[in-house]
């Protein structure tokens, strides 16, 4: 069919003033900013909370600076008490999975980036986008908010499991409102989440440019493209998941409530309800989020790796996106493989266990396709790619725990151990990371107009790379010993002699987190002092290269954008720009 | 479909690729929007589900007076369907004015609608049902279901309404063309469709 | 777009009036004391017939290109399909609940 | 230069990894149950499946790093382009774990598809922030019925039983640590007075959930005598951490001695 005349998606001139320009800014540059900006000081506070934690487990009492201040009562003059230890574990995961992990390689980098890469001038929506932003930002105040009231957060952690999370105040320190406003900030992120992935959906086959086929979609917009989908599913389940939690609390309904509850000797006023619903309802939900939170970083990676191996991945866009959408669907069918122990019904155990095991079929051919397109290339080690082949090894040592915990046989022994918290740092957690740095590097010089520092970034990659090894792959190998997780402090007779890992594994945290310090300071400095980019530096041949490092307001200067090769025409030091008519190079 | 596309074309025009649906951003916006909203429906019916399957004893509590109001409901939000339709179809014939007659008439309908939930609610309420409390010595889930998923489908004819007046004001202001009434109208007849599940599941099968 | 043409608003009354008889079916089905398995097995049916004419009719899927159909169609059946994996464990609750 | 050091550090993570693994430098615990060696085998079947594939990919990705690295070899696709991957993914890969799955099962069943022997000794745990109380059925073997309204820390009566007028309930015997006859199939009656909390003994292969509202049934044979942890390993809240109890395993005789002395503390 013809290419039609449509609107492009500019809807006004571009906007005059600070406030219109910069904060109130419907323009998806600026947005995709500020949400990277948020999951900056969000990782800083979530790696801050997971300091203060290691420490405690490697010396329980240890007084650490500034916490008797910031909690009177939770940490008084800075020696922690067991529910504060809960308290911080609880918003260290829910600022990390929600406001770091889902934000930044989804929201941050595909705001930015996916309606210029199809040619587009905004996002479809541009006024909804602002508010999915600015509804996310409420959602992170609100869990903040839970460190100044009273009787602080809550201490049910990110899982926030019935009834422990329902019955209100009498079930331990931050039950109260600690855990209400934790369930209104899930809502609203749960909001703008549904918004921002309807926006991403709609520009994605709506919005592109003249030539941009689907099949020449560059493989992060395929990847942000995939996982709106699988966002839009998933907390579409979360947002009523939470609903009720709210109610049971503040409504007084009984749905994850069960009857003859006792807590305290007092008889719980709540009747029929199911602690095996919510588990149900969330991990429906929270399954899926762990690719919600890889899948962005699966398209990032597999868009940034050919640009410095100088040639296509293997089996092109087809292989990777056939991957990305297996795992996606699969995605959904596998929660139950959480609820291995929880006393759900044994058969049904068999049937998460298969799927999930399955997953690992797409999983192992993305890895494959990484793997093998490093045959005979020209690896060129800038920080970006080296960030991604940091993926790709973390991502196979972190999917490798899954063969443990898909098998309900060898989950239960393993659950509830820090096999698990290894397992899904590795995979979610730290892929992830290093999937969003490898973004950061790459893509900085566009949305700044300014290089980040080469030798800084290397050296930040080294160190992140082996410290975190020495972090989680400790954490798999305590597990084996049966070390359980989320306790606060290491009583039992098997989990004291696990105390020298402990201390091991804490000093290389905070190492760890000391080297972010390089990374942060390399942002801001390069923001100024940074060396001047050209419009394509590191020689791509995307959309977002082939214009001006910052785009203008309309990302292409009124320009017609014609496509007309796919994403990855590289072949040595020869490539071809997607909008360029030349002959193709790579044979895509 | 380019010829509609175009009607909303602004000052800035390039040549792009072709929609996969050939419809434009806002009815596909509204489309995708439509499923996230359905699972989220969806959600809340499995809970009732679960429940009313777990509880020991559940109850029916609705007497036919109930059913009988139901039946009106649904009857009131089919016609105010069939409005709206009237309204999307004139507006695409270009007929402003009886397209929004029958806005105001669909945004009549959904209040109507409104009303006799709300009489429905107080009712039940005069009765002794809570979320949390059962009169009729029933499961208490009852009523936490109840409410939950009608007040959830009362919120959406609520909004529907709200953003009905919005849409006409604009549409007779011309600032809104007929896709936005079209995009308007897709949403109503979704509140309808939930509505035939909700209806059957929380009122038929609780009438004793 | 393709504009309803394809029908004339007397059809679609037509098919509201339908709809309403499915309503009156369901209501007159819902007072002969069937099991509650059955009743509720004919009452989903005859909604997701309900559901099916409003979705082909009402929001004119049917005049759309059939590729719309198939993204929301799987994709809403995916979820809806996926949570019936819960039931057992309602059955279980209901057979294990700590006080009968 | 960059690439041979990251094969460098790879390839001696890999080491390392692999060296902790089959050192057992941390390791499962002896097992004293009766299904626990399936679930070892399961365990170490996993480690040789997932470890291989461990150690082939990172080796393989350390391998192009060095050869590939600043090196200006000739661009090429690998022979046969994408199919053999796809391929081996699905083969051998799909054989893996269909073979994990299968195996898997057995283990799985012998744990939860199995009937609880009917000779089995019933024993009632009760678990509450943060302990575990554990109830036997006393001489008529019959275990009194529970009362939620009666629980009451306070005069000890933890799982809200009627000691007046339940005559089940009179000789039920509530005791602080899990005591039981080696060789002899037990079966547990699971559950919670207030929130979720979890049964973990490492050394029997177990962990199962308390689901507040669910009786929950799990039953075992223990093998060996010894005195073992069981620990909580499902978020509770405050005292999480601190919530143990001990499980005995006793030969007979001395489990009735040990049953006699709790029965006159009652």
């Amino acid at each position: 069919m013809a290419a039609t005349i449509a609107h492009a998606a500019v809807h006004h001139a571009a906007p005059q003033g600070f406030i219109r320009k910069y904060l109130f800014s419907v323009d998806h540059k600026v947005i995709g900013i500020q949400y990277l900006t948020l999951s900056l000081i969000a990782v800083f506070v979530g790696m801050a909370l997971s300091w203060v934690m290691r420490i405690h487990l490697a010396w329980p009492d240890a007084h650490i600076p500034l916490l008797g201040w910031l909690s009177p009562n939770g940490a008084p003059n800075g020696l922690m008490t067991p529910e504060y230890y809960l308290s911080l574990m609880t918003m260290h995961g829910t600022i990390m999975a929600f406001f770091v992990l889902t934000a930044a390689p989804m929201a941050g980098f595909g705001n930015f980036m996916l309606p210029i890469q199809v040619g587009a001038a905004d996002m479809a929506f541009p006024r909804l986008n602002m508010s999915s932003f600015w509804v996310t930002l409420v959602g992170f105040i609100l869990a903040c908010a839970t460190f100044v009231i009273p009787d602080g957060p809550p201490l049910s952690g990110w899982t926030a499991y019935a009834p422990l999370s329902a019955v209100g105040p009498v079930a331990g320190p931050g039950q109260g409102w600690g855990q209400n406003l934790w369930g209104l900030s899930i809502v609203c992120f749960c909001i703008a989440s549904l918004l921002g992935a309807l926006n991403f959906i709609v520009t994605t086959l709506d919005l592109r440019t003249k030539g941009m086929k689907l099949s020449r979609l560059p493989l992060s917009t395929w990847g942000w493209f995939i996982d709106a989908w699988v966002s839009l599913l998933a907390f579409a389940v979360l947002l009523p998941t939470c609903l009720l939690l709210v109610l049971d609390r503040l409504g007084g309904t009984s749905f994850f409530i069960p009857s003859g509850l006792v807590i305290n000797d007092q008889l719980q006023p709540h009747a029929g309800g199911s602690p095996l619903l919510f588990q149900h309802l969330f991990w429906f939900f929270g399954h899926p989020e762990v690719y919600i939170i890889i899948l962005p970083a699966f398209g990032i990676v597999s868009h940034v790796m050919p640009t410095f191996i100088r040639k296509p991945l293997v089996g092109g866009w087809k292989v990777m996106t056939f991957a990305e959408v297996a795992v996606g669907m699969l995605s959904f069918v596998v929660w139950g493989h959480h609820m291995f122990v929880s006393g759900m019904s044994p058969f049904m155990a068999m049937v998460f266990s298969v799927p999930t095991l399955l997953i690992t079929i797409p999983s192992v051919i993305a890895v494959l396709v990484w793997v093998f397109s490093l045959y005979h290339s020209n690896i060129r080690f800038d920080t970006p790619l080296l960030f991604s082949l940091g993926f790709v090894s973390l991502f196979i040592s972190g999917g490798i725990g899954g063969f443990f915990l898909a098998q309900p046989s060898t989950d239960s022994y393993l659950h509830a151990t820090s096999f698990v918290v290894g397992h899904f740092h590795f995979t979610m957690g730290l892929s992830a990371i290093f999937a969003t740095f490898a973004g950061f590097y790459y893509w900085y010089p566009k949305m700044f107009g300014r290089v980040m520092n080469e030798k800084l970034g290397k050296v930040h990659f080294w160190l992140s790379f082996v410290l975190v090894y020495c972090v989680f792959m400790t954490m798999h190998l305590t597990g084996f010993a049966g070390a359980v997780r989320r306790y606060s402090a290491l009583v039992d007779d098997f989990m004291v002699q696990l105390i020298p890992a402990n201390k091991f594994m804490t000093v290389a945290a905070l190492l760890l987190g000391a080297t972010q310090f390089i990374f942060l300071f390399n942002v801001i400095w390069s923001r100024f002092k940074g060396q001047k980019a050209s419009d394509n530096p590191w020689g791509a041949t995307t959309l977002e290269w082939d214009t001006t490092s910052p785009p203008p307001f309309d990302n292409f200067g009124g320009r017609q954008i014609t496509v007309y090769h796919g994403p990855m025409e590289y072949d040595g030091d020869a490539s071809v720009m997607q909008t360029s008519p030349a002959a193709s190079v790579a044979g895509t | 479909m380019s010829q509609s596309a175009v009607a909303s074309v602004s000052h800035h025009e390039v040549l792009m690729e072709p929609s996969p649906y050939s419809m434009d951003k806002k009815k596909l916006g509204m489309w995708v929007f439509i499923v996230s909203d359905a699972c989220t429906f969806a959600a809340f019916l499995f809970a009732y589900g679960y429940m009313r399957v777990g509880a020991p004893v559940w109850g029916t509590p609705f007497g036919f007076s109930s059913i009988a109001n139901g039946m009106i409901m649904t009857a009131v939000l089919l016609s105010s369907s069939l409005s709206m339709l009237a309204a999307v179809r004139a507006s695409q014939v270009g007929e402003k004015a009886s397209s929004n007659k029958w806005l105001a008439v669909t945004m009549l309908l959904g209040t109507i609608f409104a009303g006799l939930h709300l009489r429905e609610w107080y009712k039940l309420i005069a009765e002794g049902w809570r979320l949390f409390y059962n009169p009729t010595g029933g499961a208490a889930q009852f009523g936490a279901a109840f409410f939950t998923v009608t007040g959830l489908h009362l919120t959406h004819v609520v909004t529907g309404v709200i953003a009905l007046a919005f849409v006409a004001r604009g549409y007779k202001q011309g600032c809104y063309d007929e896709s936005h009434v079209e995009t308007a109208g897709l949403y109503w007849h979704f509140v309808d469709l939930v509505w035939m599940f909700v209806f059957p599941l929380m009122y038929l099968m609780n009438a004793h | 777009m393709s504009s309803n043409r394809e029908l004339t608003m007397s059809s679609y009354v037509a098919i509201g009036g339908g709809l309403m008889v499915i309503v009156g079916i369901e209501v007159i089905l819902t007072y002969q004391h069937l099991p509650t398995r059955t009743l509720l097995f004919s009452l989903l049916c005859l909604a997701c017939l309900e559901a099916y004419v409003a979705i082909m009719y009402l929001m004119h899927v049917k005049y759309e290109r059939p590729v719309l159909f198939w993204t929301i169609f799987p994709a809403t059946l995916f979820v809806l399909v996926f949570l019936c994996y819960i039931w057992p464990d309602a059955f279980r609750m209901f057979n294990m609940r700590l006080l009968q | 230069m960059a690439g041979k050091i990251f094969a460098v550090v790879v390839a001696l993570i890999t080491i390392v990894t692999a060296y902790c693994v089959i050192a057992h430098v941390w390791w499962m615990p002896v097992d004293i149950s009766v299904h626990g060696p399936k679930i070892d085998h399961q365990i170490e079947e996993t480690v040789l499946v997932a470890g291989l594939l461990f150690i082939a990919g990172q080796i393989v990705l350390a391998a192009f790093a060095f050869l590939y690295g600043g090196a200006r070899s000739r661009i090429k696709q690998i022979p046969g382009g994408a199919k053999p991957l796809i391929v081996f993914a699905f083969l051998l890969v799909g054989t893996e774990v269909v073979a994990l799955s299968f195996i898997g099962s057995k283990a799985w069943g012998a744990v939860y598809f199995e009937a609880p022997d009917p000779a089995s000794m019933h024993i009632d745990i009760q678990a509450g922030q943060f302990a575990y109380y554990f109830r036997y059925p006393g001489p008529d073997g019959k275990f009194g019925s529970l009362h939620p309204d009666l629980i009451n820390e306070g005069n000890q009566n933890y799982f809200g039983i009627d000691t007046d007028h339940d005559a089940d309930a009179k000789d039920d015997i509530v005791t602080a640590e899990l005591a039981i006859p080696v060789n002899k199939p037990i079966l547990l009656t699971l559950h919670s007075k207030d929130v979720g909390h979890s049964f973990y003994v490492r050394e029997l292969r177990i962990q199962q959930d308390f689901v507040p509202g669910l009786n929950i049934p799990i039953h075992f044979t223990a093998t060996q005598t010894g005195r073992f942890e069981i620990v909580c390993t499902q978020l509770c809240g405050l005292g999480h951490y601190n919530m143990k109890a001990y499980l005995s395993v006793l030969s007979q005789s001395d489990f009735e001695d040990w049953l006699k002395k709790q029965a006159s503390m009652q």
